[in-house]
């Protein structure tokens, strides 16, 4: 009896992400799955100690490409209740919208991703089409594509410009006009049924034994959203709901994005009417002589794979002195996906692990 | 097609099909891979200029680099470019192969790829836009046309240098030398 | 915070510092030997969500300190905690013999991170099972987090000492 | 030449081999290899006669006698040829093992015994060789020793037994009625016999050779005995032994009854021809699924003779001179290609060290590239890709089931032919292609006269496919023999309306467009060798020894066709023996082996039967 | 005339593949909401494949892929092409069954070659998929030859003039529906397009193909979509009397399949055979049973 090796990535047309999965298989069954991460390992913390609190702004988005600004979030939050700031209101309404319009980029990239992993072609340019006109928005926001460097701490870098709610509406609109078309075309099409229901299939217990959190939670009928248990940013102020499925599969997985995208526009409707006047920054100390209070704080918020956590050590000088990310990929691409992964079909490795999400920089840091 | 166009198919025929069919080995060595789906999908459709994907580097002859290249994952370029067959262009995507950008001083990080392996041409910037991965195919179209995208020629002129920084930095291969290395 | 927790650790374990430095959070500060009863002892309390493991090199006072995340996912019908607040379990180890046991029998997802924290500190689990290297490839004489490994130094030393190649024809 | 002297020299050679062995080895090989030559030769000599003679010797009053016709001829030629390339390749394949002097004796023996059956002329003698055939084979199968090798030998000889006793009730019936045992003599009898009786023959006669020619359900003893044997006699027993079930086939359906009273035989669509038509495709598609899910070299090689016996019984039953045709080539088509398949099979297993198991190998092309040319043609003849013998024989059975409107028929064998694809690669691929593993890279090559055999066969391969006309030629006339009408036959293929084949043409066709791909290839493309270590693996060296895909080669099919495909059969026959066994194990309570006991069961009988004279004085 | 056929209409049956290839590519990115590549594109990537220098691992791997590309170039000489068919009197539609073998085959043992078990799953993939196919395709196949009592192609071709085309006629409309239900599989799109299937096996045999190894696949992948889609033309919609109306067929027929390409995601193998052995072999049955019955 021969032992197969096969490896999933790093160089693979169905590997998102530089990223390895070491698969034994039997047959076209995996046996044991093995991930292999590291190739994106920057020391992205260590490099963080060696830099001023200002000059990690640039820093901290670089974690994770696909979605930078909840890792700006996490950071400029961290920092805030390190150093005792306060954030206007109309920040916080900006800061909601910011990061549900981030959201909706990063999960029609997610859709991509996943629709081109099962050969869907067709859903998969249509999103990363729409991705792009979210990323139009953001760099008319920004100026950046998809590094924006906006959340500040102490509020946002600038105000909306002039008529950029109009222009976010129309966008948003013409985006979710196209839900319909994405459901025929895609969701409700009984091939990706076939393809994604019991695949990856997890229970709400072991989920929750090796720290699952996002859609690999909430797809086994958790409500478990940060946004809600801790509100964070103005998410408090508007009514919204937290999708869940019950199965736990990649079908519930894939549908919970959809849901949480759908709910996430309308979110920003919700924020965008409720927002108040006023403005977007408090002022903070001259940044290159900034030294923060000595302390340790530990920040959560959810990013669009999951929870999100920085714990964050200053020792009163002007750098920090630990910082640790609690990225949502770490415990879903180390311990979930080794999990999920074993009795499955060699095919639906690319699969299971879009489905969770992995997206590897931010498992490296 | 116009009449030039024609001249130059029938004097070179291979120069011109390596021109416009730069197939790029998909490998997401970085962040600037994230620029990539945009430049091949609907929005810019990197395919008008024969630009595409493949799965595997056997099938590919542009090596796209995207973004900073950590050790571990040099061994993975290093395989990959030693696998593509030749002629084979490599374009460094981003500031960070460059020179390290902005993890210059990561432990982890290459700084100058192109001490160990030849790069043909660089796109500057964090992040790249995808229009300038078609600037800089646009670029490699001329540097082809003028035998200039000679990095495969340099990697074979050089390799014993190139293999010394490799090992260097991998303490060791485990994959026997591409080319037969002599003494210098 | 819910002080009949708090009340419950102070009096089932002897040596602990607790604070609560925020309404929703509470900072534990315990002995080595005693941190897998304090997490078990948490975990039964509904405290099922290891957010992570981190460790903090404190070079001058010779210490690491390991610091544990856990929080509620509120699902337990018997369970009266909130899933908004988090406690922070912290414990010290000397530099010179970075030892602790490891708490992947209690929190599966433990395993990545103790197995990072050793890669990049130096800390060993015991009973963790393939404490291998995660990230690097590279070994490093001093794991590179901890304070005494000079990046910068690193980088100059290493990365610089690798000569370009074919520098006489790039100009041609 | 006489037919009596080609059964003496077989015969007398088998005893004499045995004798030289004991004086020198290198003797007995000699004369062995010179015996099976010299049999080969005579053969050859008597091509185109046509006799029959009386023995000198009687038994019990009986005439036995020989004779020799087409028919007799063709099946001797298959014998005596694959028996004279098993003796050179067991030259070498069996050296060093124990037991020669026996080994090579037996072999001849059963060779003669084949030899014997095919020219018998009479029904007794036919008998007779039989059993020495059945008996010899059973002592062969068990050669290895070993508890497989002697169950497979105890499974073969409990089904051949219960075959030869159906044949000998068939047989004394015969005589009780007709008073001989002449085949020329019985088949004029038989046309004013009895429907019952001719039925009766007709089924218990049936069950012998289909249980000798291993057709479901009767197939159980096959795969065991196939590949528990040594190879070189494996494939004696594959490619020859076991279509002795069709010889009996022909004897029995066009020599004896003859189309009109097969005819008569029928009740609509009930009828013999149709009957044995459908065993034939449900062995077909039963054993090509079977052979797919086996992962022994040899195992599968015996399932597809299984499937294979399937075919030529479709062509037999079909009865057009076409499917007559299709069925006798396909004899001697598989007869070449399998032999040659288990002499590539033995090759691996002797010089990997008996490894069987495809799960283990890999690779081997680089090591033994004659083996992998013998594998590859021998594999393509068994698909019947075209160019290959097996093409043409499958052709015309195929087009003679489409044109007789029977295609639910030509369905399972198409469908047979595509398992066959599947595992025929399997075998390809587990054994020669992928990586080789690092315990392998010292292999060596196969020796010189295991390789005679092996270059020979694949020489005919595809002489026969590519030159079809010449074999066919003979199997015409062994239709004509049997009473069909002439088969159209050119040289290079089959003219007719309805369809025609002409090998040569597709011969040039992919001559020339290969040459033309290859010059394209050579002219414009440019290539360098590469390590087998130099392939794609995501971007790391390979894992050495770990990468390569064959374990569960076809998985999900398995595991869609796998509920359906256990063999019950063989589940149900060992049940029955189970039984039988414990039956068996209350007899041997009663029948200790002590004489006391034995007296007094003779007493107590005595006295019952004094009690019972005494009291009701019956008799 | 014959012979300048026999040398002609292979080219012509190459060239058309490759046209239908870029074609297809040109199309799949309309639908795509993309500007395409250019209709030459394949050819332009076949000049660029042919002149890199390629790894070569082996004889087999060079004679595995000549063997494939000759056997798909000689099974074009024996389908009709309008009322070319120049081979067609060598052997008909049972010829053409088994030189469909001939393509994978070659494929399969060059790519086995390869060493690689990527190749290797693909191979495993397509030889399934086959079996899965062809247990429908039998059926239908065998419908058409009893009903128009022939094995040869020319003959249904000839046939289908006087009674109409065959997936209009009464009890070969079953059996045509059946064919056009696993079309897909013969033509290797999706949701059947699991033998390459970049992103879960890096597109399996050919993994290890490049350079000129690639341009020669490439052109046989081309020449067997050319003749699965010739093969449906003949069979099912009446072969035509003139080249350019049968182009024409062919061209209205790929478009379908370039429909339900971009419509469906890749299935699992397994899924596929069920598929394969579910609906469509039923249909193809109750076909065959219809013209077994009726044809009498």
């Amino acid at each position: 009896m021969r032992e197969l090796e096969l490896y999933f990535g790093p160089q693979h047309l169905g590997m998102v992400g530089n990223f390895s999965i070491t698969l034994k298989v039997e047959g076209d069954r995996v046996v044991k799955a093995d991930a292999n991460p590291g190739y994106l390992h920057r020391g992205f913390e260590k490099l963080m100690e060696q830099r001023s609190w200002i000059k990690n702004f640039p820093m901290v988005c670089r974690i994770n490409v696909v979605e930078p600004d909840s890792m700006e979030l996490a950071y400029a939050t961290a920092v805030e209740s390190l150093a005792g700031i306060e954030v206007p209101e109309r920040a916080q309404f900006i800061r909601s919208i910011y990061l549900e319009l981030a959201r909706v980029g990063s999960h029609l990239f997610g859709l991509w991703a996943y629709s081109n992993m099962l050969g869907f072609d067709t859903a998969a340019q249509w999103a990363m089409y729409h991705r792009d006109l979210v990323l139009d928005l953001f760099e008319e926001l920004t100026g950046g594509r998809v590094y924006h460097i906006y959340i500040w701490p102490g509020g946002v870098r600038r105000d909306f410009p002039e008529g950029f709610e109009k222009r976010l509406v129309e966008t948003l609109h013409s985006i979710g006009g196209c839900v319909p078309d994405y459901d025929a075309c895609f969701f409700d099409n009984r091939l990706f049924y076939d393809r994604a229901a019991g695949i990856g299939k997890i229970t709400r217990e072991e989920a929750m034994e090796m720290g699952g959190t996002g859609q690999a939670l909430r797809a086994t009928g958790v409500p478990y959203d940060v946004r809600k248990i801790e509100p964070y940013a103005a998410y408090d102020k508007v009514p919204w709901e937290v999708p869940t499925r019950e199965d736990g599969d990649a079908f519930s997985r894939i549908w919970v994005v959809r849901d949480e995208m759908i709910e996430s526009v309308h979110m920003i409707f919700k924020l965008l009417d409720e927002m108040p006047k006023g403005d977007v920054y408090n002022r903070i100390p001259n940044p290159f002589k900034w030294r923060i209070p000595e302390g340790e704080t530990y920040v959560r918020c959810e990013s669009s794979r999951g929870e999100l956590g920085l714990y964050l050590v200053s020792d009163g000088g002007d750098k920090p002195y630990r910082v640790h990310f609690r990225t949502p990929s770490y415990p879903h691409g180390l311990t979930i996906l080794e999990k999920a992964l074993v009795g499955e079909s060699i095919s639906d490795v690319g699969n299971i692990m879009i489905s969770l999400y992995v997206v590897a920089p931010e498992i490296d840091r | 097609m116009d009449r030039n166009q024609l001249v130059k198919w029938l004097k070179a025929p291979a120069k011109m099909g390596h021109k416009y069919s730069l197939h790029a080995v998909y490998f997401c060595t970085g962040c600037g891979i994230i620029e990539v789906p945009p430049s091949i999908t609907a929005r810019w459709d990197a395919e008008r200029f024969g630009v595409l994907p493949t799965a595997t580097p056997r099938q590919a002859n542009l090596f796209l680099i995207t973004g900073y290249v950590s050790v571990k994952t040099l061994r993975a370029i290093i395989r990959t470019y030693e696998q593509m067959p030749e002629p084979k262009y490599t374009v460094g995507f981003g500031s960070c192969p460059i020179n390290g950008g902005m993890y210059w001083d990561s432990y982890n990080t290459i700084k100058h790829l192109d001490r160990y392996i030849p790069i043909d041409g660089w796109i500057a910037g964090c992040m790249p836009r995808p229009e300038a991965i078609f600037v800089a195919v646009t670029h490699l179209w001329t540097l082809i046309d003028k035998d200039m995208a000679d990095g495969y020629k340099r990697y074979r002129k050089h390799y014993a240098a190139y293999r010394a920084n490799q090992e260097k930095v991998l303490r060791g291969l485990d994959w026997p030398p591409l080319f037969p290395v002599e003494e210098q | 915070m819910d002080r009949a927790l708090i009340d419950s650790l102070s009096s089932t374990f002897d040596a602990l510092r607790v604070e609560v430095p925020r309404e929703d959070r509470l900072t534990v500060q315990a002995p080595r030997d005693a941190v897998m009863s304090v997490l078990s002892f948490l975990k039964g309390r509904g405290y099922d969500h290891l957010h992570m493991v981190s460790c903090v090199d404190w070079m001058e006072e010779g210490q690491f300190e390991l610091v544990y995340v856990l929080s509620a996912y509120g699902t337990g019908q018997d369970s009266a905690s909130n899933p908004g607040e988090e406690i922070i379990l912290k414990t010290r180890i000397p530099r010179e013999l970075p030892t602790v046991v490891s708490s992947i029998s209690l929190f599966k997802n433990a395993e990545p991170y103790e197995r990072e924290i050793h890669e990049l500190f130096g800390v060993r689990f015991e009973g963790h099972p393939r404490l291998t290297p995660l990230f690097l490839e590279r070994d490093y004489e001093i794991p590179p987090f901890r304070k005494d490994f000079d990046t910068r130094q690193y980088v100059e030393d290493f990365f610089g000492s690798i000569p370009p190649v074919g520098e006489e024809d790039q100009d041609v | 030449m006489t037919v009596e002297l080609l059964l003496g020299v077989a015969l007398g050679g088998a005893l004499l081999t045995y004798v030289l062995g004991k004086i020198s080895p290198g003797l007995r090989n000699a004369f062995a290899l010179l015996n099976a030559l010299a049999l080969v030769v005579m053969i050859s000599l008597l091509y185109g006669q046509s006799f029959e003679r009386a023995l000198p010797l009687g038994f019990l009053g009986l005439e036995l006698s020989v004779r020799m016709n087409m028919l007799s001829w063709f099946f001797a030629v298959t014998i005596l040829g694959i028996g004279l390339l098993s003796v050179i390749y067991s030259l070498v394949y069996m050296r060093n093992k124990e037991r020669l002097d026996y080994y090579y004796a037996t072999l001849l023996f059963i060779n003669a015994s084949m030899l014997g059956t095919v020219v018998a002329g009479d029904l007794l003698s036919f008998f007779v060789f039989w059993e020495m055939m059945s008996w010899s084979t059973y002592l062969l199968i068990s050669l290895r020793g070993g508890s497989k090798a002697i169950f497979a030998g105890i499974k073969y000889i409990v089904m051949s037994l219960i075959g030869s006793l159906t044949m000998l009730v068939a047989i004394v019936s015969l005589y009780v009625s007709f008073d001989t045992l002449s085949i020329t003599e019985l088949a004029g009898h038989v046309q004013s016999t009895t429907m019952g009786q001719a039925l009766f023959v007709l089924v218990l006669f049936s069950v012998t050779f289909v249980i000798i020619n291993a057709l479901w359900p009767f197939h159980t003893w096959l795969p065991d005995a196939h590949a528990e044997a040594v190879s070189p006699f494996s494939a004696i027993l594959s490619a020859v032994l076991v279509r002795k079930g069709l010889y009996g086939l022909y004897l029995l359906m066009y020599a004896m009854l003859g189309f009109s009273m097969l005819g008569k035989l029928a009740w609509g669509a009930l009828s013999y021809s149709n009957v044995l038509a459908w065993i034939g495709a449900i062995t077909i598609v039963f054993a090509a699924f079977r052979a797919l899910m086996q992962n022994d070299s040899k195992r599968i090689l015996a399932w597809s003779t299984v499937g294979q016996g399937g075919y030529m019984v479709l062509g037999v039953s079909v009865a057009t001179n076409l499917g007559m045709a299709g069925g006798t080539f396909h004899i001697l088509n598989h007869c070449i290609y399998i032999a040659l398949l288990f002499f590539v099979a033995g090759a691996i297993e002797y010089r990997t060290g008996g490894i069987r198991d495809l799960d283990s190998l890999g690779g081997l092309i680089k090591r033994m590239p004659v083996a992998f040319v013998g594998g590859l043609v021998g594999i393509c003849g068994l698909i019947g890709v075209p160019l290959t013998n097996g093409f043409v024989s499958k052709w015309l059975i195929y087009k003679s089931l489409v044109l007789e409107g029977r295609p639910f028929l030509a369905f399972a064998a198409f469908l047979g032919t595509w398992g066959t694809i599947l595992y025929g690669y399997k075998f390809i691929h587990n054994i020669f292609l992928g990586q080789l593993p690092d315990r392998f890279r010292d292999v060596k090559g196969i020796p010189f006269t295991m390789a005679v055999p092996i270059v020979i066969l694949t020489v005919l391969i595809f002489l026969f496919g590519v030159l079809p006309g010449i074999p066919l030629s003979v199997v015409d006339q062994v239709g004509t023999y049997l009473g069909f009408e002439s088969l159209n036959v050119s040289i290079w293929g089959i003219p007719s309306e309805t369809g025609t084949l002409n090998v040569v043409n597709l011969l040039a066709a992919l001559a020339v467009a290969g040459f033309i791909v290859w010059l394209v290839l050579r002219a414009i493309g440019r290539s360098v060798s590469v390590d087998q270590d130099d392939t794609y693996a995501a971007g790391a060296a390979i894992p050495s020894g770990k990468y390569h895909y064959t374990v569960g080669f076809y998985s999900p099919l398995y595991r869609i066709v796998g509920p359906y495909v256990r063999d019950f059969v063989d589940a149900f026959f060992l049940k029955i023996a189970g039984w039988t066994g414990s039956v068996c194990g209350v007899t041997r309570k009663i029948y200790t082996g002590f004489v006391g006991n034995y007296v007094m069961y003779i007493i107590l009988f005595l006295a019952a039967l004094i009690f019972v004279q005494i009291a009701w004085s019956p008799w | 005339m014959h012979v300048v056929w026999l040398f002609l209409y292979p080219i012509v049956a190459l060239v058309v593949g490759v046209l239908f290839l870029g074609l297809s590519r040109k199309v799949m990115a309309r639908m795509h909401w993309r500007y395409g590549p250019p209709i030459l594109q394949p050819v332009i990537d076949i000049i660029r494949l042919f002149s890199q220098r390629s790894a070569s691992h082996g004889r087999l791997f060079d004679l595995g892929i000549v063997l494939s590309l000759a056997g798909s170039l000689i099974i074009v000489l024996f389908l009709p092409f309008g009322d070319v068919a120049p081979l067609s009197g060598s052997g008909g539609l049972l010829v053409i069954l088994y030189m469909m073998l001939l393509g994978p085959l070659g494929i399969a043992l060059s790519a086995g070659e390869s060493a690689n078990p990527n190749a290797s799953i693909g191979i495993s993939r397509k030889l399934m998929l086959a079996i899965g196919y062809e247990l429908p395709l039998l059926l239908v196949l065998l419908a058409f030859m009893s009903r128009y009592n022939t094995i040869s192609i020319v003959e249904v071709v000839r046939l289908q003039r006087a009674t109409g085309w065959s997936i209009a006629s009464f009890p070969l409309v079953v059996s045509g529906v059946a064919y056009l239900l696993i079309l897909p599989a013969i033509l290797a799109i999706r949701p059947f397009e699991l033998v390459q299937a970049p992103q879960e096996i890096s597109s399996g045999p050919m993994v290890e193909y490049g350079g000129s190894y690639l341009a020669l696949a490439k052109v046989q992948h081309a020449l067997s979509m050319f003749i699965g889609i010739s093969l449906s033309v003949n069979l099912l919609f009446g072969g035509a009397s003139h080249p350019l109306i049968f182009l024409l067929k062919m061209l209205v027929i790929l478009m379908l399949g370039l429909f339900v390409n971009a419509a469906f995601p890749r299935l699992r193998i397994e899924q596929a055979i069920r598929y394969l052995w579910r609906w469509p072999s039923l249909i193809g049955l109750v076909g065959l049973v219809l013209a077994v019955v009726i044809g009498r």
